[in-house]
């Protein structure tokens, strides 16, 4: 099916801004870490684009997100502001977190975007929480969880799964299957690794795998998904296919995988593939492609210079936000 | 005023949280069966399925869930069967319920009550009789509250209600049949701040929970020796009331601190510092201890009952303290 | 097939033999119990004799047990002394734990019986050990782990089972599917609760589902299981149908369950039924079993005589046993 | 004697146990990619998948078999990445390795090693900086080493080796590149014994880990103050080391104890409690605890830094007990 068939131009565009916002910003981020402006733990989502903006954009506004530490994808598409994501990895009080939070630990409860957690697999519990108060008060927000394939070792993926099952709560299981955890394939942790999706169907809710690297795709699957949550149908699990073009944090040498196959990946990237699709179906010009990563290019500088000039937080900062009581 | 027992006065906080249509209670055999320690008896019928959730043996996604549904807005009660259980548990709350505040900048909230079983003497073994409370009351974040009588339990229910954070709830195991009277009228116990149960002037015995109803014992047994004891009840140990504590030490100028669990590592020790930095001038001998003797719990019942402090121990204590 | 046709008739008597000194030795704990001679969780097993009977019997010597805290039956199986588990439940010190780990807690390192543990769902770790071990070592060892129904819903049932079978470790999972954890039916816990055994060939081992209220099913069942382990194919998992006919616990009113599913149950008694066959295949006449019997009653009285005339543990023993070294 | 790393150091202590066949070590990214903080680099390559576990992360499961490796005789090294995970295997550490030996009345004996990783300052946020070995310290039936430097790491490690009892063999991330030195004969660091790492008059300064290297700096600083402290670091936390802490406090008449941890309940309390049982006349002023400020770990730096323990708070705190 040809992209316009699909979408109207202007969503088109739209998903192509926002993947190229988050490769952009995450390259940034790179640069910035190397500069010593960023610390600790800085996981990058370059190649992995496609699945945060396909799946996210077929979300409503109510629709809550949480997701695991590689989450500045999930914060972009979900609609948070660049300069708050930038200036929290800067550990600047105008941080989305007010600095305390980190890479890692992005929020944004305005937006719904209810957290990145660092603890693999931790997300799970919250998210089929979040799904049953959904449920409970009857409102119309689903939950969409992403999850690692590494996150699937955990025995609480099981437990999650059987009670959002057992529940028939609303949430989306969405695992993005990089193929990794840190430095291990998911072949060495997970006996059922060559069809998760299909492992999923044993807790008796609907599953899906879809090509990780094509937004449309990704979209589509999500769309069929959210139909099916939003109509009662209890959870859904989607399995996207994917791969991490970096190392799993900053400080990972990659010493693990085969230079061929991450050559076949890179073949596979997201937004060149995208972009290509753009002018060969003549939904949008080389020139308006660059006019519009040009303005992408300057809301990142913007970003980090947001960041930059922006203050620490006060020594007294420390000491808030521990207790909503006294 | 009535007489009624620990069980009823949670049972009793647990109806009058339920007005309140955004709190639910979620637990293992908390349904038909009517809970581990029935405590819930019947609240299945009276208010179905949707607010009474019969879960899954899956301690780390029903806290977890719980801690969810908090930060949608909702008052979830979560009940662990026992806090032996709670390492199941334990990243759910600490790792995620605590710090979602913190990390979030103040976006999140998360009023989250797990209630659960502390302590030994049941002759269930080294699994199931644990006192773990003091490790919740160390992580920023958390509250823990732990009565001692049906009258703190409900007062101290209703406020733990009122926090917009996570609370662990301490329910001791061989409290529940204890009696004790309680006003019809609404009253609330202040969250954080300690209960002097039994005033004297020669020495400060500070405990919580089973504990401080031993010492109170213990403290009847002094009374006929000559001497007299002040009983400070902890009443929740995350806020810990140093100024309560401090403030009887300083007019007896003798301490003795109880708990049931281990020596090494026991949250009494935290009250032995700060009684010891906050009082230090006041002190005429160094502030007892008496805590569960270094050893999981044995099952059989003289080696239990060896193992946990009783009314001799803290007597001991006490005189020892005062030179007698 | 007759029962004379699969097993001698020594063989048989010895099936009966053990699952009435089940029975027997239970019903007299029970009695204990209510007298006060033992104490805290007592848990029975009665109505489940045929699976330990039936599978511990087709194990060696060499191979492990490991339980949950319902480990009577379990314990007497692999030829545990009967004193010195009724010691145990006295909280003697010629207990098989030295009276330190009571009913939940028998452990007979000699017979292989590596313990009943009394945490739901911890002993599969444990077992997953053990078995690692056995590998290791290159050792004929297998290793059965029994669990209750309520074990799978716990995340270390899914972290157990996968690492088992990602790394082939001879371990058999015996789920004693009793339809109940304590008092929520399998149906309230596990969404999956009708095919627990379709269930965990998701983690790409073989499963089989047996009558646990038939011995002799049981015996076949798991002999093929071992055959299987021991040829190298990995870890197994077997589900057995059964029911507890007493409560949860001694504690437990059974307010949960319906009368009529009782009743239907207890017409499949093991034991009754064993009996019944034992006659009217004419392996042996009423009058040896009754003979056999009454060996059992007095076995069983003995353990309590026993039990009753050992003494409870000096004082001293508190501090003994918890470290190795100094 | 060479100068060598910490983490060189553990690396050496691993190579020398894996010369036992009983022994393997099992943990995620422990293979091809060396361990999280590189300790295990090449050792696939030398040793080989089965003695190599590259592990699913699943901490309960890794811990729990793990104990039940070594129940079977075998001589198994988890490692767990950081001990913030450890929650997830908490149940399976506490609840069974610890406790089988008792239970069984001494039947089972569990020799597991459990590297892992302590300890803040590494702007990795509040799930990823937390200092729980006290927690486990408390635990009879477990031993936990928390060695400070190279030398100790090594020695210490071998020690861990002669247990028979599970042991918690605790890394601080932020010693790995610290130096020092280690002698190429055999030496072992006994196990359950505190090591004086500076003689000093006026005060002891106890700590243990990344922090006894702090306190060896405060102690210098000190000195050009006029005053002699004396550093006394724990090097186990189980057994406790009571009598080397009480003597030196006997002569130095002043203790500061520090940790990193949060100070409810912090570990730093037991030792204050035992300073103060055993020589409280000793004693011209109140123990001093310096702890870790009770927040979760915030991840902007500045932040941070103010929360963790440093030379200038150990050093107010000696002053202030020496009335300077
Ligand atoms: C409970 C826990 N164990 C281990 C880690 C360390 N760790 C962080 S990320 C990671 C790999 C996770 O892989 P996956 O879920 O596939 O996500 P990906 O990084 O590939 O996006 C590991 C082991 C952790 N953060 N939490
Ligand atoms: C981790 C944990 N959670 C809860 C309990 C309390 N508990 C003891 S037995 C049990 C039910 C277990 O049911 P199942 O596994 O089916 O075994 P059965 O008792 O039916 O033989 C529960 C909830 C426990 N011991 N451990
Ligand atoms: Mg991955
Ligand atoms: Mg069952």
């Amino acid at each position: 099916m040809k992209l316009q068939e699909t979408l109207e131009k202007n969503q088109l565009l739209d998903f192509y801004r926002q993947m190229f916002l988050i490769r952009r910003f995450e390259e940034m981020s790179a640069e910035q870490y190397t500069l010593g402006n960023i610390r600790g733990f800085l996981h990058l989502y370059i190649g992995e684009e496609a699945i945060a903006v396909g799946a996210i954009n077929s979300l409503l506004p109510q629709d809550y997100v949480v997701t695991h530490y590689r989450d500045h994808g999930h914060a972009l598409a979900k609609g948070m502001d660049p300069n708050a994501v930038m200036a929290e990895l800067f550990g600047k009080s105008t941080g989305c977190s007010k600095g305390k939070g980190g890479s890692m630990h992005l929020f944004d409860a305005e937006k719904r975007f209810m957290g990145g957690y660092a603890i693999v697999g931790g997300q799970l519990p919250l998210a089929v929480g979040l799904a049953l108060a959904s449920k409970y008060k009857k409102e119309d927000s689903l939950v969409m969880c992403f999850l690692g394939d590494g996150a699937i070792n955990e025995g609480e993926f099981h437990e999650s799964l059987n009670l959002a099952s057992l529940w028939k709560l609303p949430v989306i299981f969405f695992v993005e299957n990089n193929l990794y955890g840190m430095g291990a394939a998911v072949d060495q942790t997970l006996v059922f690794h060559d069809e998760i999706y299909k492992f999923a169907r044993a807790y008796k809710m609907p599953t899906a795998r879809v090509d990780g690297m094509d937004v449309m795709k990704v979209m589509e699957a999500t769309k069929k998904a959210v139909e099916s949550v939003r109509g009662g149908g209890g959870p859904y699990l989607i399995e996207a296919m994917a791969y991490r073009f970096r190392g799993h944090s900053m400080a990972d040498p990659i010493e693990y995988r085969a230079k061929a196959e991450e050559e076949r990946w890179k073949k596979k990237d997201p937004i060149v593939t995208f972009n290509k699709r753009f002018v060969s179906e003549k939904v949008a010009t080389k020139k308006e492609l660059d006019q519009l990563e040009k303005e992408i290019e300057e809301i990142v500088e913007n970003a980090v210079k947001f960041a930059d000039e922006s203050p620490f937080p006060e020594p007294d900062a420390l000491y808030e936000d521990v207790y909503g009581s006294k | 005023m009535a007489q009624i027992t620990f069980r009823e006065a949670i049972s009793r906080a647990l109806r009058e949280a339920m007005q309140d249509e955004r709190v639910f209670i979620m637990g293992q055999d908390i349904g038909s069966y009517g809970g581990a320690y029935a405590v819930t008896k019947g609240f299945l019928a009276e208010y179905g399925p949707e607010r009474i959730r019969e879960t899954p043996i899956a301690e780390s996604v029903i806290s977890g869930a719980g801690a969810g549904a908090a930060i949608a807005g909702l008052r979830p009660i979560v009940e662990l069967m026992t806090i032996n259980f709670s390492f199941l548990a334990m990243d759910q709350i600490i790792n995620h319920a605590a710090k979602v505040r913190y990390m979030s900048g103040g976006q999140l909230t998360c009023p989250l009550i797990v209630r659960t079983v502390t302590g030994g003497g049941a002759s269930v073994g080294a699994t199931h009789s644990q006192s773990l409370e003091g490790w919740f009351a160390s992580v920023p974040g958390l509250r823990v509250a732990v009565p001692s009588t049906p009258y703190d339990a409900l007062g101290l229910f209703r406020s733990s209600l009122q926090q917009e954070d996570p609370v662990i709830f301490v329910e001791h195991a061989l409290l529940y049949s204890s009696r004790g009277e309680v006003p019809d009228e609404p009253y609330v116990v202040p969250f954080g701040k300690a209960d002097i149960k039994r005033i004297g002037t020669d020495v400060t015995i500070v405990a919580y929970a089973r504990m401080a109803m031993v010492a109170m014992r213990a403290a009847e047994e002094l009374e006929s020796r000559g001497i007299s004891a002040e009983v400070v009840d902890l009443q929740t140990l995350s806020p810990l009331d140093g100024d309560t504590v401090a403030a009887s030490v300083q007019k007896t100028n003798h301490a003795v601190v109880v708990e049931e669990t281990w020596y090494t590592g026991g949250f009494g020790a935290t009250v032995v510092g700060l009684i010891q930095e906050r009082v230090f001038d006041y002190l005429n001998a160094p502030v007892a201890r008496v805590a569960g003797v270094e050893v999981p719990m044995p099952y059989s019942r003289h080696l239990e009952q060896a193992s946990i402090p009783d009314e001799s121990r803290i007597i001991q204590a006490v005189e020892s303290t005062l030179g007698r």
